[in-house]
This record gives C-alpha cells, structure tokens and sequence, in this order.
C-alpha cells in the first residue's frame, strides 16, 4: 500500500469499507483512505490539518464542518480539463486515485508569499479599495486592477473545453422531500403509506442524515436500524423513488423544483454514455423540507486556525468515519447539543482537554460526565486560539465573572448552536421570522406547497423531527389527493436543547466572521461605523455572505454583531434576501446537452443531402441550414462559384431549395377577408389560380413581413412567409384569428413541412419544367402567365404546384411537391435539366438576383421601415381596414426626410462596395447631423460587372443620381457611390413576364 | 474626510475608529426645491449633478428602503457607448465620458475597469449590422473595431470555433466598454451629493403626491411624513408605472424580470464583456473572480423581483456553446431585477403632462451604464426646464409622432426589446 | 425523354442505421420509425365542430377526439391535435385526403401533412426514462395511459405524442415530428437513449 | 412556471409565448388615432392579478387569457382567449 498509515483513524467503527482502500493525492502527497470517505474525512484520517488559504489574508485554514457548508476546505478536485475549482472536501466522495490540491497560495500551502498580506491587514479592512486606487487614473486598468484580480479569486478553472457530458430530465411526483434524515424519512414513510407518488433528494452518498452521526434510538430500534427498515418499506411502496447524491436547490413558479444529481462525481471519470451530472427540473404538488439545520459557529480571535472545527462536524468524522481530527479535544458552546460531542469523543477513546459553557448553567448530568472523564468544565468563552499552521495549540478563556484561564488541546469543537436550513423556504422573497427559544430564524412565507419539517423548521429533537417530518408527508399526500392511512408515526425521545445566545466574544486578534471572505467582527462594525447598516450594505460593504457558501455558516452571526452595534434586535436588523441554488450548481448541467454542434436543433431542406453530395458549402439561416452555393472544381473562391451560379440562371436555367420559406394554408369561407384585414393590400378579390405579393404591418404601422400568396381555391389560400418570421408569422396570424376576429370562418395550418418547394429561374425554364411536367399541362405564357398559380400533375404520375413567381427578375416558376418527394425532384430536375444546363444555385446568388432586381430582404425589412420606406407605399389600400394602418400614419412616419430604400453603386466601377457603409453628402466631413443613411445589402453583379447595393437613404428616392460618399470608418474605407433606381436589373419586368 | 491611500493609512493607525458616515443619515426637512423619488444610481447621480452642476442644492434624495436597493444594487455592472441609433448613440457616450472621470470626480472608487466589450457575430447578416453600428459610432467620435475571425481568436482563444453549431465570425469590439462596480457607484454619488449638502432619506416611501388647485405637483406624502417640494423627479425604474399612476399617469412601459448570475470566484479567466451574438447571453468577470452572466428577460410582466428556470438555463447552453471550458465552474448565485420596459427599448426623460412633475423612466436593461449620464441630463430637465441637448431625443411624445428609437426594430412589444 | 423515378425518402432514411446502438447488451430502449402513413389535419370550420364529429363518426365509426387523446378504428388513429381539431393517421391511401375530402365537406378543412412529419415509436423497458428527458410531460401510468395524446414539444420542438397500445407488456410511445426537424430531434434521442441500449429499426407498419 | 392550457392541461412554461396585457380591445375601424395609440402604446402594468394573453406555441397553438399574479407569479385562471371558442359559435 503507498503512503502513510492512517495516523487519526480509529481502529473501528465507521461507515466505512475497510476492505475498500483508496490511494489519492492532495498537493502531490500520496495518502490512503476507505470507501465511504469524503475528501475531508480522508484527510483527517491522515492527520492533516492544514488544507487551505483564506481569500484576503491567506490565512491557513483548516476543515470547518463535514457537509456543503464547508466555507474553509476548498480544493481544485481533479486535473487537466476536468480540474473543478472551489470543490469542497468534505462532500467529494473518495475514489480511487483522486488528486486535489489546495488553492489561492504560492508557491506552496505551507510557505505561501501572498500570507504578507496579513501585514497589511490594517490597512486591508472592508471596502478600503473604494477609498484608494484613484490616482491617477490609468493606474486602475493597468496596474492595480490586475493585481487585485490576480490575488483575488480561489481556484483555477480548467481553461479547456469540460470533456464530459450532462443532460436534463424532468420528474413528476405529488410529494418531494428534500433530505433523508429522520424528518424526511418520517415524511416519506408517511406519504407512501398514504398512496403518494414520492421523490427524496438526498445530497449526501448515504441516507439517513444527522442520523448518521449523531444515532439515536427510533421505535426502540438502533438508529441504523430503524433506517433500514424504513428503507426496505420505502422500498416496498409502488411509487416512491430515492435519489441520493442528489441536491434539491431552488424552486421555481408552479411547483417547479431544480435538483443537481452527481451521477458519477464518485468515480474518476463517467462511464461509458453516462453523464456526469444531471439536472433535474422536478414538478411536485407538494414539497416538505427536511433539510435539517447547520450548526453556527461563534465568532472569536482565532477562531479560523486549522483545527478549530464545528462540534456536530468532528462527531460525524468520529462516528460516521473513524477519523479523530484531534487528540485531546476542548469543546467551546453555549447549548445543550455541543456536549454530545464530549460523549462521542470519550466513547472513540479521546482525552477531553476542557469543556468552556457559556452557559450559567450545566445539567448535573454533564457534570458527572465531566467529573468521570476527568476534565474540566469552564464557565465563560473562548477568548482566543493560538496555534497557526500545525493546528491549534492553545485556547484562551475568559470566564464568567472575569478570571482568564488557558487550555492546552489540538482541537477545538465549537458549537453556537443551530440554524435551520432556510434556503428553499425563502427563495420565493419570503422572509423567516426569529423564534426566541433557538435564537435563529425559522421559515416563514415559504412558496406554495411548501412546508419546512423538523430540524429545518427549528425543531431539534429526533422524537420532533420524526413527529413534524410524518405529519407533513401525511399532509403533503392528503393534499395531493391521497388519502390511504399512514398508519403510526416513529418514534423516540425529545433531547433537551437549552442556549443562550452568543455570537462574539470580544478578543484580541482577528476574529472571523465569514471565514471565506476574511470578514471580520471588526469590518462589521467599521460598516455600521460608515452607514452601511442596513443588512443588504453590510453584505455588499464587507462581501459578508457572498462566498461559495452563500454566507451559510457566517451571515446570521454577522447580523447579530451588527444588531449589537446598532442597537437593535436581531429580528429588526433581518436578513438579506435568500438566492437559490443552495448549493453552487455546474453550469454544463443547467446547458445539459445544449453545447458545441447541439446547442440548437438543426433544420434540413429535402434537397439537403443532396446538396451535401453536391459539395455545397452551407449557411446558417435561423435554424436552417441552406446551401450557400455550389463549389465546382477550379473556382477560387465562393465568389467565382456565386458568380457562375448568377450568370447560368441569368443565361440559362438554374434552381435553388427556397422551402426554408414559411407556408401556411388559409382555409376557410372568410379567409380572404381575413387576409385583407392582415395585409395592407387587398386579397379577397385575387381570383382562383393567381398569386399575388404581400407586405404586411406591426400594429405600430411598421412592416412585418412580405410573401407571396395564392388562391388555390375560392376558399383556400396558400400564403408565404420570409424563412426568418415563418414562425412568428404564424404566431400572428393565430392571434388574428383567435382573438382579434373571431367572427370570420378561417382556418391556419402551417404546411412548411409538408411542401418541399424550389426555385427555377433563368430564360430555359420553361424547356426544363417541359421536360418534367406532364405534356398536357399548358406551359405557354398564355396558358400560365405571370403570377399564375395552380396545381399540375408531373411525369411519373405525382402532383405537383407551381406557381409562376419570379424573386429573381428572370422567367421563372417555383414548384412544390410533397416533401419526400423533394430529393427526387432535385435529382429529376438535374437529369432532365442537362441539356440546358441546369445549375443548382445557393442562397448567395439567390441574394445577387434579388439586389439586382431591387427587391427588399431581411436587411430593409428590419423592422423599423415603414412601406413607403420600402417604396411599396401605394400598396396600402386606403378602402379598408388593416392591421397597422392607423398608426402607420403619424407624422414622424410620413415624414419626408426619412430614409427610404435607394439604389447605390460606386462610381469607380472596380470598387468594393460593403454593407454597413454610411452615407454622407458629398465634400462633407462626417458627423452626426449628416449621417444621411447606410448601405443595406451588396453583392457582386455579374450582370452589371460591378458591386452594387441597395441602401436607406434621406429621401434617396428624390435624389437618384446624386453623387454622395460611402463613409466606412471601421474598414478604412471612403468612396463615392451614385444614388440609383433600386431595380439595377430589367426594370420594365419584361424578363419575368415573358 | 477625503478618501485617499494617506487618509487610509492614518485611520489604520487609529483602528479605523474615525470614519464618518459614508453620507449623512439626513431626516426630512420640510421642503426642498427639488425632491427626487429613488434613491438609486441614477437618482443620487441626479442630485449630485444638481448640485455640483446646476449649484441646487435643497434637494433631498428619498428612497423606500436602502439606498441602491433597485436595479443599482441587480445589475451586470457593464458600461458601453456602442448604440446605433440617433439619440441613444451621444447619449450613451456622454455617460461614458462621465464614467471615465467619476472616481476624480466623486472621491470614490468606483472601479471603472475599461477592459473592452465585445459583441460576436455569427453571420454575415450580423457582421452587417455591426458594421452599420460600429460605423454610426466612429462617426460619433466614438471608439469601434470590427474584429475578424483571426482577431478574435487571438483575443479568445478559448472560445468554441471548431465544433460550433454557430461559429463565431468576428466581433463589433469597444475598447473603452468594461465595468463598474456597481454598489460603489451608489455609495459614491451618495458620498459626495451628501457631502455637498443632498439630504439622502432611507426608508421613505412615497405614497402619494401632493397637488395645488391647477393640479401642479407641490410635494409628495410619505411614509415619513409630507415633504414639499419646488419640483419632483421620478428615478424609480421598475416602480415607474406604480409611481406614476399616483399622479394618474400611464406610460408606455412594462415591467419585466430580468436575471443575473454569478458563479464562484475563480482566478482570472475572460478578459473582458463578452455578447454572444447567436443566443441570449453575456458575461464578465468581476474583480472577486466570478463569472457575471446575463441574458433575456424572462418574458412576461413581474414584479416579483426573481426568475424561473427556462432562462437560467438558456443562459447556461449559450455559455457552453460559447466557450465549452467554463462547463465544471458552478453557479453560485441567481437574481431577478425590474426591468422598464419601454416600447421602443429607450429612455424617456421628459416633464410629464402633470406640472412640476419629471420622469425619468423606460430604461429597459440599459440602465447601470446610464448612471452619470442620466443624473446629468436629468438634473438638467429638472434646473433648466429643457432637455439636455443629447436628451432630445427621449421625449415621451415621441410615441405619439412614431419618431421611435428601436435599436431591435420589434416595436411595442417591450419583451421583445 | 428521361425516365423519372419518384422514390419517396424519408427525411431520416440517411440518419437512421438500423440495429444497436449506445451501450451494449439488452437494449432499454427500442426507436422504430414507421415510414410509410397518410396524415390529415382535420379544422372544424366556424361553429361546425358537432357537424365535423358527425361526420367523423360516419366515416370511422367513431366520434373525433375532443381532449387530447387518440382513437383507434381498425384502419386509422384519430389523435386530438388541438381544439376542434384532429389528425387522421392511417395506411395505403384508405383515409388520404383526396380520400377523405368529401366526408367532411362544410364541416371541416383540410390538410395533408403526410409529408410533413415523421412518426416514431419508443418502447421498452428504459422509454419513460429516456422521454424523460425530452418531454416536460408526466409519462406515469396514472398521468398519461393507454390512449393518452399530447400536443407538446421536445428540446423546444413541436410533436405530438401519443400512447399506443402495450407490446410485450411495455407501454409504446408514439410521436410526430415535423419533418424538417426530425434528424436533429433523431440525433437528441439517441444521446438520451444510449446510455440505456437502443435498438433502432424502421417499419412500414403502423 | 406552469400554466394548465384549458386544452391540454397543466404544461410548462417554456411551451407559450407572451403577449401582455388582455384588457384593451383592438378599436374599431373607425376609432380614431387616440383610441389606437393608446391601445398600442400605453399599459396598465397592473403589480397584482392582471389578465394577459399567452400562446400556447409549443402545444396546441391556442391563445389563452391567463390571470396571473405579478407580485407572486400565481396564476389563478386560465381560459380560451376572447374568441378562441370561435368554431364553437352556435354550434
């Protein structure tokens, strides 16, 4: 076996598998410890104390507590890409060759150079950086900033891409517990019996809680055993699923609960297809809250140095794991519940140093405990600890009623007494209230559904915690509608559980308050001293409670300090507001799957694969991806390829896939009333078997959306949509018809699926469509003339519609057939085609057609042009209602220097021209009074053997001709362009008709 | 007690024991010239501009709870003046000429970090839209670079550019964008205003106003008691609607939950802000060393001051997607904030149609890096009676012309700004 | 004059590789996608909606879903597909909306959506599970039995989901997914299945 | 959040779209242009139960007029949107 022998574990006992050693390492020294520890129980089996720094000071820091409120023992786990910083060693499982090392110290834990710090620790007091690092100015960014960035922080992220896979799911049950000590295993006992569906998140690798530690005696049953037996009927119930290492963290709107499950942060890496982590979203009717308390610690000069440790922590490291943290152990408390850890230390064998009560009073029992383990019982506090690195030394104590005293030990067990666990209950803004008796704040204001039992509800006892636990599962199921008998609560006796408040105890030294944070009792007081009093200023004055644990060890002892030093009540000082997750979550869970090639779905057009046989190079279009243009051995670059494409369909015939297009059937008797009422042109009069463009409006009178719609039917029309609003166009139009005009008989279907639609463009198309539509359809323009629209029946006996459209100014047609059929189509087309040439053409040359025909996109219709904008102005029809027509009138959009859609071309013919230029009189500087607009979209005209572009321009139309400057600051760039007639080419539309 | 690396030293000398209160802890006067409702970044920013600039000084700040305890003490902390479209674009560079000399100007450090903000695109059409921007922004005299692929990846280089589901092309980069931090910035504008006599009241909360028979605002009632007042300015964004309507005002304004996220601190990881321009999301990191993550809105109207789930998540997959490393940091922590949502996605600054009664409202998610310029322009309105002349543009009747200024170009539908 | 052939393809006929898949062993999860089927959406038109149930009882014997459930005749499956509407799914051109058109004349409108989704059944014994990750619906035997439908989304995807009769005692789940989505949703339903064992198949059997 | 769709019952809330505020009518034709702008422009934003129009996008592509609470998030009803009972008119 490597390393040393486990120089602080017991020889028995534990929950722990003997027969299961693990090797890891922890800063490059090799240990050994048992299946069953966590990282924190293995290395106190191993004698180590000293596990990390603090944040400001670099102080040496030791493990604190044995659960996920750890604020001090902090470790990167793992390395290379899975190296996790700020992980916590007392909940990371033990595995076999686990590596972690400390943080936030160089160049080693034990000589670390940035522990000067402590030097300037008068200096370093809460918020001093706001009241220096001025002067001079540039010195911020470049030289203080970075340093104080540097020395900030914990651990170190990977820096590389996380090698492992996560994924979310959803779960359903009528009760959710969170916790599985003897409240939440009462609550779930009780549910089951009751006939409800169940789910119980535990965050910890075993079941049974504080059980696990502490034991006890339930229904007259050793505590082990009665949570086997409970399990076994759990297990027995039909519903009832338990999830351990799993942490229930917030809860959200509707019942909606988020759980983090470690699926297998126990081993060193996941199992094949498995998922390190999941995320649950968990949808209860009820939830009951056992989530149990966290015990506080009392803040005192010293009382970070390694070794000064939370009572019920070093019993849960005795009982639960074997592991003496120390040898000769002082308690220091002021309640009832520290002194179970006297009991357990005496019973693993440990010398007792001293037990300091701040109490008046100790029960007779306790006394004779003291008086049979031979040590002393000390009235008063603990005044300060000395001891540094190796641990504690010696404890310092002021008594009641002024007498000091000191205690040799190295280790000290505080306890201050509980907090309940408050999180989920406040995350919906509810504020608990202060109960008197524990001096802590229990829940109150919780979400609905929600009820906080046992020791999470400041109820200590185990006889209370399995009373309050059962009658709220019983309840929590009886609500959910279930209603079987839960039959007998467990039961065992009440412990006693007196206290007197204490939170500090005046010293010298640094005394800590947020042991993460480094604040201190004398920030606190310095914040109240400056006027940040209220609890949310103290927070953010001194970072109090904003550490990787939430504060949840240190913000109630940090506003009972500043309800002393300002005089009022704790209960008046509050609480700042409680912030889910409970506990820091991995952002790849909240992502699941959602990463690299999946972060989005992926849409394909039915030609898409053939395209990918073709070697196109492809787009990103929303969702879609869209073949882009069509590469051919020789082309240089994608502007050859774009160019070819343009030129084959200007000179012959050419096809592109355009059923990324939106597609929806309008049925119905009054569809085209309500057509009429969506568009600003008029629909009802279009006669069966034509088309017509549409340009619709926002309500707000600015365009929406345009498209072409055809009547197939007298009652039933098929309309179209741009790629990028097809959704929202739906959307729409549902409301129109839902809500706003409930009276017409109309129906929406989207069929975007169903058609797989193309494109075929050029002066040959009529040949192609010839070669592949059957003879006796009438082709001619007579028989199909622009704008025509009507279903026709191709060779081989399919169906097809075609609808004689033209988006590139050419003869063309766009033809649909259903959309399995579109890889045939595409396939037909090219073998009928080859005769003519048939060029299969992308998005790019789709783009170069439309700039040179003039016709607006996506970069004109950006939502803030009107129709006029657009030059399609007198297509509002002024005899009827439409959407967006009342508004669209106002002055500031009828005006007439608004910028409106313009030819643009460079004067110098060879020039580039790029989107995004601007566009500025002539012979003028630049500025903001006479930024008169901006190119819009460019392309390469083969056609006009020049770049040209369309663009928004004050009142562009009046001024075609005009010489003005295209100002690109960005690209360095400043040339002259002519304002010109958007449509650069054919004009008179004889190409299209023809 | 200036602040300053020699007045620190002292105090340690003396345990700190001599601070003052960072500003006065003032109980109402009767009446002030100018009362401002909200004690937050942009309410202390205004009364310390009226009194440093417009030498006001019978001003009296009131806030319903702590100071900062709005959208000030909720925010990203982000600044920039990288806006397109006239009104917005000098505006929002006036404020960063503000943030660049606030800490002189206030003795307060208020950490204004200009480490550049940078916004990815992924696409042409992007590329485009940007360059339009980048473009009105140079014009501007504003600083803009439009980064290619190759700059970019050498500025991050631990971004996701091999298996992408949308690469990144490039990105609209200004330098002088960073951030603040945000608390400070309250603190500040209270340390000094108070210092120059602006009687700051916490815990005050405006219940009603107070009107003279031709209906002019005279004072407003609180929780504290009636406080009259020469003028009234409304800085209560999130609240503005509320507010407004106790002087029977309806705006052109939603309120919205907007969420922020912060993970644990770790040692410097991103070197600037970051928009992921093919998702909703951005992120910095803040000098402690957490990730700061933002995103959309929620959605719908709330008040509720807290988020659900659907966001944190799609947050979450834009940060993977964008840079796949961050996948082991944890979250540590989720917020929900009170957006003014207007209906054009910009400001408004205006007298409102009840005389001696200012709003300055409509803000949307836009808000912190508006801080010093809003408290300028605002204290303007409020000493001269006419819009500062880069506020021109945010006029309230501006709906009613349909001169709009929608940089999203989504209209009246503020969850979608 | 060329010769043309009208080979129908499926938009997963290039995703889908029939056989195992993800971990080894006994599969938890079977994916079949049924290839060959004719889907028409049925719209009640204004104030019809009693006239189009009518007329769906006269054509298939049964009255049209008015909740979400699916209703099977011995030639077609009827599944609610919102309100006053419906899917008529069946084989071999029997209910094909050239078919079916007249039966609902006056009552209804319709539309053929044959071509516009892609229909796959989940079984075995790790299905729930595996859905679980991808539908935010309760799949429980008490939420969601035999007959059960839902119009719905996965990985913010519109399907529609229904439950079919159990085969060797496992429930089946069946869902419609638009077509131009339907390899992507295919991709995300492999990554949520392999770690049960998947066995993929296709069928032209409904 | 989860909002029980009249239609298909209780679903979450990443399958619906927002709209806002449900109480102002669409004016008629022939209102005039005060009536519009401020149907447009000016809300309530009601802090408290408010009646809104939601899509269910995701599910069965109904508009729904839902009462929710926007201090709490509380949905207390949740019903066809004005009209959506359209094809049930007079049947």
């Amino acid at each position: 076996m490597v390393g040393g022998p486990q120089t602080h574990r017991l020889s028995n006992g534990g929950l722990i598998d003997r027969s299961a050693p693990l090797s890891f390492r922890f800063d490059g020294k090799t240990f050994v410890g048992y299946q069953g520890d966590t990282l924190a129980s293995a290395l106190v089996a191993n004698g180590v104390k000293l596990v990390g720094r603090s944040f400001k000071y670099h102080r040496p820091r030791g493990i604190l507590t044995a659960g996920s409120e750890e604020p001090n023992a902090l470790v990167e786990l793992r390395t290379g890409a899975r190296r996790e910083p700020n992980t916590k060693a007392t909940t990371a499982e033990l595995y076999e060759g686990l590596e972690a090392a400390s943080q936030n110290r160089w160049p080693s834990l034990r000589h670390d150079f940035m522990a000067v710090n402590q030097l300037f620790a008068p200096i370093f007091v809460a918020g001093f950086y706001y009241k220096t690092f001025m002067w001079p100015a540039k010195f911020w960014e470049a030289i203080y900033e970075p340093a104080i960035r540097r020395a900030a922080g914990l651990g170190r992220a990977a820096g590389i891409a996380d090698p492992d896979h996560y994924d979310k799911a959803w779960a359903h049950c009528d009760v959710l517990i969170a916790g599985s000590g003897p409240a939440g295993l009462a609550a779930a006992l009780a549910a089951g019996r009751s006939g409800a569906r169940v789910i119980l998140c535990e965050e910890d690798f075993a079941l049974g809680g504080r059980l696990l530690a502490d034991g006890g005696t339930i229904d007259r049953l050793p505590a082990a055993d009665w949570i086997s037996r409970t399990l076994a009927e759990l297990a027995a119930l039909p519903d009832i699923r338990i999830m351990t290492r799993t942490t229930l963290f917030g809860v959200y709107d509707g019942g909606t609960h988020g759980a983090i499950e470690r699926v297998n942060d126990h081993l060193p890496s996941p199992p094949e297809q498995q998922v390190r982590q999941r995320l649950w979203r968990i949808v209860a009717k009820r939830c009951v809250v056992a989530a149990g308390a966290i015990e506080r610690p009392i803040v005192f000069a010293g009382n970070d140095t390694p070794g000064v440790m939370m009572a019920s922590a070093m019993r849960t490291y005795v009982t639960r794991y074997a592991a003496t943290p120390a040898r000769r152990v002082a308690l220091f408390t002021n309640n009832e519940d520290g002194w179970r850890t006297v009991e357990t230390a005496l019973d693993a064998g440990l010398q007792i140093a001293a037990v300091i009560d701040a109490r008046a009073e100790v029960s007779p029992a306790h006394r004779s405990l003291a008086s049979k383990g031979g040590f002393t019982v000390l009235n008063g506090s603990v005044s300060g600890v000395e001891g540094g690195k190796d641990g504690v030394k010696k404890i310092s104590v002021s008594m009641t009623g002024g007498a000091r005293a000191e205690v040799e030990a190295d280790g000290l067990a505080v306890s201050g007494g509980w907090n309940p666990a408050v999180g989920l209950t406040s995350y919906h803004r509810g504020r608990p209230k202060w109960r008197g008796d524990i001096a802590a704040f229990v829940p109150d204001g919780a979400p609905p559904g929600m009820v906080a039992a046992g020791a999470a509800n400041g109820d200590f006892g185990l006889g209370a915690c399995l009373r309050e636990g059962f009658a709220a599962g019983a309840s929590a199921a009886r609500d959910a509608g279930r209603n079987r008998k839960a039959g007998a609560a467990p039961v065992a006796e009440d412990e006693a559980y007196s206290l007197t408040p204490l939170w500090h105890v005046a010293g010298k030294g640094k005394a800590f308050v947020d042991y993460q944070h480094d604040v201190t009792a004398s920030d606190v007081e310095l914040a109240q001293r400056e006027g940040f009093e209220s609890v949310e200023h103290l927070k953010r004055y001194t970072t109090l409670g904003m550490a990787t644990d939430q504060g949840k060890t240190s913000n109630i002892a940090g506003l009972a300090i500043m309800a002393a030093v300002s005089g009022k009540s704790i209960p008046e000082t509050g609480t700042t507001i409680y912030r889910p997750p409970y506990v820091p979550v991995a952002i790849g869970a909240f992502a699941g799957h959602h990463r690299d090639e999946t972060f989005h779905a992926t849409r394909l057009t039915p030609s898409h694969h053939w395209a990918v046989e073709q070697g196109a190079v492809f787009v990103d279009t929303g969702l879609w991806k869209r073949a882009q243009w069509y590469p051919r051995a020789g082309e240089k670059d994608w502007l050859d390829s774009v160019t070819r494409e343009v030129k084959a369909v200007r000179g012959g015939v050419g096809f592109c896939d355009v059923s990324t297009l939106g597609k929806i059937d309008v049925h119905g008797p009054d569809a085209g009333a309500f057509l009429d009422r969506v568009y600003i042109n008029t629909f009802s009069n279009l006669a069966v078997g034509k088309a017509r463009y549409g340009l619709m409006l926002r309500e707000d009178g600015l365009v929406y959306d345009d498209g072409t719609t055809s009547r197939l039917a007298e009652d039933h029309y098929f309309l179209t949509t741009t790629t990028a609003k097809a959704g929202l166009v739906m959307q729409h139009l549902e409301f129109c018809r839902q809500v706003l005009f409930p009276e017409l008989d109309v129906q929406l279907t989207s069929v975007s699926d169903q058609w797989a639609q193309f494109s075929i463009a050029g002066p040959k198309t009529r040949d192609l469509l010839k070669e592949i539509v059957d003879p006796a359809e009438d082709l001619s323009n007579e028989g199909f003339p622009f704008m025509g629209a009507r279903e026709v029946a191709l060779r081989g006996g399919i169906k097809a519609r075609l609808f004689r459209i033209s988006f590139s100014g050419e003869m063309a047609f766009e033809i649909s057939v259903p959309a399995r059929y579109g890889e045939a189509l595409v396939r037909n087309l090219m073998l009928a085609g080859k005769q003519f040439g048939v060029t299969p053409y992308g998005t790019e040359a789709l783009g170069v057609m439309r700039v040179e025909k003039g016709h607006v996109a996506g970069p004109e219709l950006n939502g803030t042009t009107t129709a006029a904008d657009l030059g399609l102005g007198k297509m509002m029809s002024t005899k009827k209602d439409f959407i967006g027509r009342v508004m669209a009138g106002r002055e500031a959009l009828v005006a007439p220097d608004r910028q409106v859609v313009v030819g643009i071309k460079p004067t110098d013919k060879a020039r580039r021209l790029r989107s995004g230029a601007h566009i500025i009189p002539k012979g003028q500087t630049p500025g903001p009074d006479n930024d008169q607009g901006y190119v819009t979209s460019v392309c390469f005209s083969p056609t006009l053997d020049q770049w040209i572009g369309l663009g928004l321009v004050e009142r562009g139309r009046e001024r075609i001709g005009e010489i003005v400057h295209a100002h690109d600051p960005l690209r360095g760039e400043d040339y002259d362009v002519e304002l010109c007639n958007p449509v650069f080419y054919d004009p008179d539309g004889g190409r299209q008709r023809g | 007690m200036k602040y300053s690396i020699f007045s620190l030293a002292r105090a340690a000398l003396s345990g700190h024991k001599n601070w003052q209160r960072t500003w006065r802890d003032a109980t109402p006067k009767d009446r002030y010239d100018v009362v401002i409702i909200g004690g937050g970044g942009h309410g202390l920013a205004t009364a310390w501009f009226l009194a440093s600039e417009f030498g006001i000084k019978n001003v009296a700040v009131l806030e319903k709870g702590w100071i900062g305890s709005g959208n000030a003490g909720r925010n990203t902390t982000i600044i920039r003046s990288n806006y397109g479209l006239p009104g917005n674009t000098g505006f929002y560079e006036l404020s960063m000429k503000l943030w660049e000399r606030m800490e002189q100007d206030l003795n307060y450090n208020t950490m204004v970090s200009q480490r550049g903000v940078i916004n990815l695109y992924h696409s042409d059409a992007q590329r485009d839209a940007y360059a339009r921007r980048g473009n009105t922004m140079r014009i501007n005299g504003i600083d803009a670079e439009l980064l290619d692929l190759a700059a970019v990846r050498k500025m991050m280089p631990f971004l996701n550019f091999d298996n992408a589901r949308f690469p990144v092309q490039g990105g609209l980069l200004q330098r002088r964008g960073g951030t603040a931090r945000h608390d400070a910035v309250v603190w500040g504008y209270a340390h000094a205003a108070s210092a120059l006599g602006v009687d700051i009241i916490q815990n005050c909360e405006v219940t009603g106003f107070t009107r003279d028979a031709n209906g002019k605002v005279t004072g407003v009632e609180t929780s504290r008691g009636r406080i009259g007042a020469g003028k009234v300015g409304m800085a209560v964004a999130g609240s503005s609607s509320r507010v407004a309507a106790m002087a029977g005002l309806r705006l052109p304004i939603e309120s919205h939950v907007l969420q922020a996220f912060v993970s644990e601190a770790i040692k410097p990881l991103l070197p600037g802000v970051m928009t992921f321009g093919a998702g909703h999301f951005y992120v910095s990191q803040s000098d402690k060393g957490g990730l700061v993550f933002g995103g959309d809105i929620d959605g719908y109207n709330s008040y509720a001051q807290r988020g659900n789930l659907p966001v944190m998540e799609d947050v979450c997959e834009g940060g993977m997607a964008l840079m796949p490393m961050i996948g082991r940091v944890r979250l540590l922590r989720q917020w929900g904030g009170i957006m003014d949502m207007s209906m054009d996605g910009s400001p408004i600054i205006d007298k409102s149609s009840v005389d001696g009664l200012y709003l300055n409202a409509g803000w949307c998610y836009g808000g912190f890096k508006a801080t010093p310029g809003s408290g300028l322009v605002f204290a303007h309105l409020l000493a001269r009676d006419t819009p500062h002349k880069e506020a021109e543009k945010f006029r309230l009747d501006r709906f009613q012309r349909g001169a709009m200024i929608d940089e999203k170009g989504q209209g009246a539908q503020p969850n979608l700004h | 004059m060329a010769e043309f052939s009208w080979e129908v393809r499926s938009p997963l006929e290039r995703a889908l590789v029939a056989g195992p898949y993800g971990v080894r062993g006994d599969a938890g999860v079977s994916l079949t996608e049924i290839r060959s089927f004719d889907l028409i959406q049925v719209m009640a038109r204004r104030g019809k909606a009693a006239d189009m149930a009518e007329a769906a009882r006269a054509r298939f014997g049964v009255a049209a879903p008015d909740a979400p459930k699916a209703v099977g005749t011995p030639d077609a499956t009827l599944i609610w597909s919102g309100p006053d509407q419906f899917f008529v799914l069946s084989k071999a051109g029997k209910h094909s909306i050239e078919a079916v058109g007249s039966a609902f004349a006056g009552s209804a409108s319709l539309s053929d959506q044959s071509h516009a989704r892609v229909l796959t059944s989940v079984s075995g014994t790790k299905a729930r599970a595996m859905l679980a990750k991808l539908t935010s619906i309760d799949l429980h035997q008490g939420a969601f039995p035999i007959g059960a439908a839902a119009a719905t989304s996965m990985d913010h995807t519109s399907v529609t989901l229904w439950r079919g009769d159990d085969r060797d005692g496992q429930a089946v789940f069946n869902l419609l997914v638009f077509a131009t989505f339907a390899e992507s949703l295919w991709h995300t339903m492999l990554d949520a299945a392999a770690e049960y064992g998947v066995n993929i198949g296709h069928s032209d059997e409904l | 959040m989860r909002i029980v769709c009249p239609f298909c019952g209780e679903r979450e809330l990443g399958e619906f779209t927002y709209l806002g505020d449900a109480k102002p009518a669409r004016p008629a034709a022939d209102a005039g242009e005060d009536a519009v702008f401020d149907y447009v422009y000016l809300r309530d934003n009601v802090a408290g139960a408010m009646s809104e129009h939601w899509y269910h996008g995701g599910g069965c592509r109904a508009w729904l007029k839902v009462t929710r609470n926007t201090l709490t998030h509380e949905i207390s009803a949740v019903e066809p949107a004005a009209g959506v009972g359209a094809a049930k008119v007079g049947a």
